[in-house]
């Protein structure tokens, strides 16, 4: 077998919720079989921006922020990729908030996996979209990207897990994978992962995640239902984790390809092999 | 020819149709050239419009001519004003020659606008397309009748076009049109422009076979026979035909167009699909340019092939965005923070276009990094001329690419293998055991980040040596004119036609010029160097305030005192007049100085 | 000097203490340094940390010296290694002199790693900080007892400076930290480190008043002064400690900081305060400053002020976020599509870092344009002792500013009216019958939109024109050493200090020559073309691969032949020594080529 | 009284939306007393991105989608002004989404206008990102900004007009305007501004719009209530217009200024006026 890269030891401080996501992460490739080499993991920049160096498969260190127009343009160009965004809560939600929006509305099949730590960890501990009023300098009112997610028409899947639940964090990696591999669109799954260094959380948030999966009564099937659930949840303090919300819509890959034609990166571009199709379109600057 | 037919064939005509903006200038300008090129001319059109939607004065202008022009002649032999005010606005451009024809359907033209000799013409445009078909748009088809009589159109070829050009579009739109030509004809007969009594005598000749491309187009079209399968954009003018055409022609190629949330999305989209191996192009100009540097240095860093379309456009800023300028040079050139190789090609007709975006998409490749179309308003948007394209000429080059087999024989895989060449062999995703890590940071062969000194200086050593190995296949320079002239032209994009006419008119007038047309900006070739410093005197025709393309000249080893900056910068196109009247009165001023010493 | 103290006084020593991401070496420099300052020394700090968190060797060194130094010593008199690879990382920076002490918790030093000459110390400080403190980190205060010893610091003062320093604290804290140092006293002991006996001759000099500094401090310290009241930033190393201390003093003195969602929000914000009149400033570095650009273009064609500190690091792209580096030049000078004036200064040390900054915010509204600070990451963190700035000496000047009375007594107010040095007077909104258009599209005197050519040229060359009247207000280059000499140095920045050191050794070794350290990068000042062609040589100090430096220096006029680029890219700061070599090598060379000849 | 700039004709296409926007937004500012020399209107790139030139007051042209971290750094610099944002679906909504967010999370006291026509107009008609699926080539579906706006803790005014209902139109700006005067944060109205020539949605949105001011029922105050019935208009294919959503939150600039100094703009900076100050500061570097 070839050599290539050995995947790098995590740089992350010990405790960091990160491993947790790169472990549930790894898992549930395993689990379903995902191919290494047919898989590409995209990271923003940040603490969390280093995982794809830690796992064996194709990597991408993209832009601060650039995570989701990068997938996107990656799943559509080959769709036979498993492609995977990750990165932080300020690299998602602060430089990348529009394109959040704009992913959600498109609803490529593609997994997208924050590690919110509610903080900005790598450039020491400034706050971000999701720091509560108060942490640090911050003035502002913490963003809720799920509920973010619930207002935009066109998303399908919004999950929050926690690194202090692995098992249902591995489940909802899981999950996420499958609705993208499925070509339901896009998988966007946030993970309260604690920074140990800036804002140690792990005891905070162990009392205040509410996990909608034991409630009978969460409807992760009715936007309305569920946004009204989750406002009240946040309301009362609490946190909610678990599958929050599933929905159908064609996927962007669907809509916008034309299905006749193998994925753009496989086709065979040789011009002879379309040069009847070319020659119309030279005939067109004719008349 | 016989005594009473003065009339001169038809070798080279400027019409310039102007009013408000959404006056339909451009559909008759549009019209006239389809009923010349049927007579076997070659056109050239260019459109002068504002940055709103409607109002405002606006123009488009034609010029038919037997040969090969790439740019509108100096003064115009027809000016259509539908709005009186076009008259003023497009005065400086008419000659004694010239002949005005104007809506009247407002008033007269007030006396002194035009000097005593330009023959004006008024007639009640508008006034009869509302009295007749209750819509003021049908003025466009009115006025053509007396365009035509005025050229020496015969009145049955432009019933024959309007039938060809409108059949599409219903009987009841066909009829409408005839009728208004019918009306236009009248209006001519008061005017007294009979049938066959034109300016021109109009032969049919032998029509070749010829496209009307603009270079927006050709470079789309260029894209997409070399393979380009993923174009991400963001609407912005000039640039936006790039992506009309691909949404238009890309499916039928198997490729897809996606518009993007703004220019950083269009960016990383692009890189996205250029990661999976897929060609891959955006088009933009100034302010999206601008708002790509972040993505274009991470091309650089990361090695990751791409093609971006610049059509320049008035800056700074928003500036003025349907005017052309050329004035990105120093951010195409020098943009991204941090040291990396990039290629920046420039193309001086819609052909150059076409073949040089194919060369651009072999070379991102080839030697992954991003490589630059530095277009501008006026070549991305005027029409042009050109013989059919060659097809078969395009030849696809995906550089060191390996495949599953190729890796497979490999002991290591390393995606930024240190190689002599600089370049790196790569494999796509999907590519078993060919797993790599691009990163933007830096990083070791492997592509994990790496800080470490030695690394670092070889890491960028690698990337610069790209820089020099792809020298010499990198697109040389068009040579025109007396290539043993020691008096040198230089100009990119629009200025080509507009030069190379200018060599013309110089050699008339007993200055024997020559033109070197760089096709390559960056990096800078020796040829361009050479050429310079082999000259006694070059002209640099820069379309910016600041000499920017003389100023990388320079910076690379031209000497300085042996260049002439003809600036021009006030968002009109330049025509060639203005090259000659530059290279003339220097020329005189340097005979003068020499006779003084 | 009595027989028995061969001690030598301290005049300039070199520490640096180095471990994983997270021991502390910051720490223990910073203690030292207090120390020393305590003796009179003047010190300066570096610091070479990785883009993480925590692991990996980073490493912190500082220099005390008796004169004036902003560069770290070319050699290392004690090598601290709280990890046994840092022994090995460090090794280059070690000479005969050297001593190494290192923590031999987990094993002693394999042999060969250091030469002979070199003496080495194990010490058992993890070990000893877990056992008695059960908290790793005590290692760095039971590490300060066996460095005070080895330097020669009595052990009161290292007590007396530990009270002071951990006061603060409270007291549980000061007395393990006071245990601490009794722990390394002890260990010092068992090492033969006896009090007294150490290095140097430690005296208590008087301790003239300083301040210890960083550049970023020191620009935002200089806003401040100026009457700077908005800042706002996205963090980005190494510019955030800019924020960070703006964060902490702006508000006593009025003014706010924001933290936005990205740069390209920042510098938008910036532009909504600074079109209030308010003075504004952002720092960024790369990757920032490359998603600016667009509203950097901005800036030049409305005509807004904006002061812009470019802390520049490795590049191209993400680079190496913690590194030293000057290759963003060119897109200082030449980013943004368009022509547009712009200011580059570029401060070689922390006081000019405040000074510089003072006169951009004073540039920056006298000629309504972007000013840009080039730091880079050494200049803009490492700490340096300067002598204490006077605030007297800064001076606002707001330019032509209008107030309602001024206002009132125009016949007519035009935002962008032509004048002869091409800057328009100006008033803020809330000033009665001061309205206006700002806008980044062209625009006529009153900036409503226009694309009128001959307002276009005359627009354009009014902006031009304030580059060429603010060249006699542009901050003039310092010039060092031999100022008859025909041998020149050039650099900015961090370089600052490594040439200055540079000059002094070369003096040593019979090369006079003199450094020329421009001030203002941009627009190019005639001093600097003047000094380079009035030199024989000029060895440019470019901290880039592509002699971005020198690049720029030959496209406004110096002659290339003249210039020796000594290109420094390693992400690693550069030492005096290797400019020492890089000019003697070249003078002998040239010397070896003349006895040829 | 000295001469200023004579403010343009409107450049708009005959019929356009926009003219009803300014003509609202001007006599708002003439019913409130608001003085124009006090007023700054900072207006996107766009053919709505013109307004500000037809209107007698400081005026800015904003890069394409910067205008609300514009109107936030002139609103922190001088507080004394009326700030106004204005600007298109495609400046404010697509390149300019993210700052959306994140206005509406920071609650500057500043009022902020979007055309909404469905499409770019200057441009010549792409999508934008409240076109519907359909609509060209575009293949996702319409954003909802106001539904956005109910997801983002700290939002406080939320509203929609139409231009072809101009009284409304003008109480809902009069609303907007008086929100931000009275330091009460960040007023978003979204107008519904048919572009006659690319998007001519006159007649569509004329049946489609619905008034919530009329429905008795309808709580503007609960930001859930109000979500669940936004969301059950939309599928109903209804386009809610009025006063959607007010609530209260500390508006930025109460938050982030020291209010022992004046607005910055107006502070004398002469550094004799803070030298103690700045000694103090000095100082710092000296221990
Ligand atoms: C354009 C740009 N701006 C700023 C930075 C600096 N930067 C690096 S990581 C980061 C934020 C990290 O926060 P987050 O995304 O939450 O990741 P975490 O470290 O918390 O995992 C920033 C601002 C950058 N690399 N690029
Ligand atoms: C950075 C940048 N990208 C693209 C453009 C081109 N552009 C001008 S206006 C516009 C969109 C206009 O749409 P919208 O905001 O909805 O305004 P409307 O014209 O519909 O009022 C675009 C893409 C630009 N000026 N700047
Ligand atoms: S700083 Fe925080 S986010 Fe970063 S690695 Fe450490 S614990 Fe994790
Ligand atoms: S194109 Fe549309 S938005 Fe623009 S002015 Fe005309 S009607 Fe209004
Ligand atoms: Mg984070
Ligand atoms: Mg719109």
């Amino acid at each position: 077998m070839t050599k290539t890269f050995t995947p790098a030891r995590p740089i992350w401080c010990a405790g960091c919720g990160d491993f947790g996501v790169q472990q549930a992460l790894e898992n549930a490739m395993k689990n379903l079989g995902i191919e290494p080499h047919e898989t590409v993991v995209v990271a923003g920049i940040g603490c969390s921006g280093s995982l794809q160096n830690n796992v064996r498969c194709y990597g991408y260190h993209a832009l601060h922020g650039r995570v989701l127009p990068t997938v996107t343009g990656a799943k559509l160009a080959n769709t036979d990729l498993t492609v995977i965004g990750v990165g932080g809560d300020g690299d998602g939600y602060a430089i990348g908030g529009g394109h959040l929006m704009h992913t959600l509305k498109r609803n490529p099949s593609v997994t997208y996996i924050v590690m919110n730590n509610g903080t900005y960890g790598l450039t020491k501990g400034q706050a971000s979209p999701t720091s509560p009023n108060g942490y640090g300098e911050n003035i502002e009112e913490d963003l809720d990207p799920i509920l973010l997610g619930m207002s935009i028409p066109g998303s399908t899947f919004l999950a929050r897990g926690y690194t202090g639940q692995p098992a249902q964090l591995l489940e909802l990696t899981t999950a996420a994978l499958e609705h993208a591999e499925n070509g339901r669109g896009f998988a966007f799954l946030e993970v309260l992962s604690p920074c140990v260094t800036y804002n140690d959380t792990y005891r905070e948030w162990r009392t205040d995640v509410y996990d909608v999966e034991q409630d009978p009564d969460y409807d992760a099937s009715d936007k309305v239902a569920a946004f009204t659930r989750l406002m009240a949840l946040r309301d009362q303090g609490r946190l909610p984790i678990g599958l929050l919300y599933r929905g159908e819509r064609p996927a962007l890959e669907e809509a916008a390809l034309n299905h006749d034609f193998p994925p753009l990166a496989l086709q065979d571009i040789d011009p002879s092999k379309l040069m009847d199709k070319y020659q119309q379109a030279l005939e067109s600057f004719m008349r | 020819m016989s005594a009473e037919n003065t009339q001169p064939d038809l070798e080279d005509l400027n019409v310039i149709v102007s009013g408000q903006g959404g006056d339909g200038s451009l559909t008759v300008v549009n019209l006239l050239a389809s009923v010349l090129r049927q007579n076997g001319m070659s056109v050239y059109t260019e459109r002068d419009v504002l940055s709103r939607i409607k109002g405002g004065i606006t123009a488009a202008t034609l010029r038919a001519f037997s040969g090969e022009r790439f740019t509108i002649g100096n003064h115009i032999d027809l000016l259509v004003a539908f709005d009186i005010d076009a008259v003023p606005k497009n005065r400086r451009q008419l000659n004694k020659n010239s002949i005005v024809l104007y809506d009247n359907s407002g008033g007269s033209l007030p006396d002194g606008i035009l000097g005593d000799e330009i023959r004006a013409f008024g007639a009640p445009l508008s006034r009869q397309a509302v009295k007749t078909f209750r819509r003021d748009i049908y003025k466009n088809s009115i006025s053509f009748g007396l365009i035509g009589r005025i050229l020496g159109l015969p009145d049955d070829t432009m019933r024959v076009s309007f039938e060809s050009r409108f059949k599409r579009m219903g009987p009841q739109i066909m009829k409408y049109n005839l009728d208004a030509l019918t009306v236009g004809l009248g209006l001519a007969d008061e005017l007294g422009f009979v049938a066959g009594k034109g300016l021109y005598r109009i032969q049919e000749i032998e029509r070749k076979p010829h496209m009307l491309i603009t270079g927006n187009e050709a470079m789309a079209f260029g894209f997409s026979v070399a393979g380009g399968r993923f174009y991400a954009g963001y609407p912005i003018t000039p640039s936006t035909d790039v992506m009309d055409w691909l949404i238009k022609w890309s499916p039928k190629f198997g490729g897809v167009v996606r518009q993007a949330e703004d220019e950083l999305s269009a960016i990383n989209m692009a890189i996205g699909s250029a990661l999976t191996g897929t060609r891959t192009m955006v088009a933009t100009c100034g302010p999206g340019l601008s708002l790509m540097q972040e993505g274009i240095g991470q091309l650089g860093m990361g090695e990751i092939p791409l093609v971006i379309v610049d059509a320049q456009r008035g800056g700074p800023s928003t500036g003025m965005p349907t005017k052309p300028e050329q004035s990105d040079l120093n951010l195409l050139v020098f943009g991204g923070h941090g040291d990396f190789p990039r290629i920046v090609l420039a193309p001086g007709n819609p052909e150059d276009c076409f073949y040089l975006t194919v060369d651009a998409c072999n070379l991102s490749q080839r030697y992954q990094c991003p490589v630059f179309i530095a277009s501008d308003q006026a070549l991305s948007q005027n029409t042009a001329t050109i013989d059919p394209l060659d097809l078969e000429r395009v030849v696809i080059d995906q550089g060191k690419r390996l495949d599953a087999d190729d890796v497979s024989k490999l002991d290591t895989y390393k995606r930024y293998l240190f190689t002599e060449d600089g370049v790196s062999p790569y494999t796509i995703p999907g590519t078993p055991d060919g797993m790599s890590l691009v990163t933007g940071n830096e990083h070791d062969e492997f592509g994990l980040v790496s800080t470490d000194p030695v690394n670092r200086v070889r890491m960028v050593d690698k990337r610069q040596m790209k820089m020099k190995t792809m020298l010499p296949e990198l697109p040389r320079a068009g040579r025109f004119g007396d290539l043993e002239s020691k008096i040198g032209i230089i100009g990119i994009g629009m200025t080509f036609g507009v030069i190379l006419e200018a060599l013309d008119t110089l050699a008339d007038r007993g200055i024997d010029a020559q033109y070197f047309q760089p096709r390559t900006l960056w990096p800078m070739l020796d040829e361009t160097i050479e050429f310079i410093n082999g000259c006694d005197v070059v002209y640099v025709v820069d379309l910016n305030a600041e000499g920017q393309l003389a100023g990388l000249f320079v910076r690379e080893g031209a000497d300085a005192s042996r260049i002439r900056k003809l600036l021009h910068y006030d968002g009109t196109p330049i025509r060639s007049d203005a090259v000659v009247e530059f290279v003339v009165n220097d020329q005189t001023q340097a005979l003068g100085a020499e006779e003084v010493a």
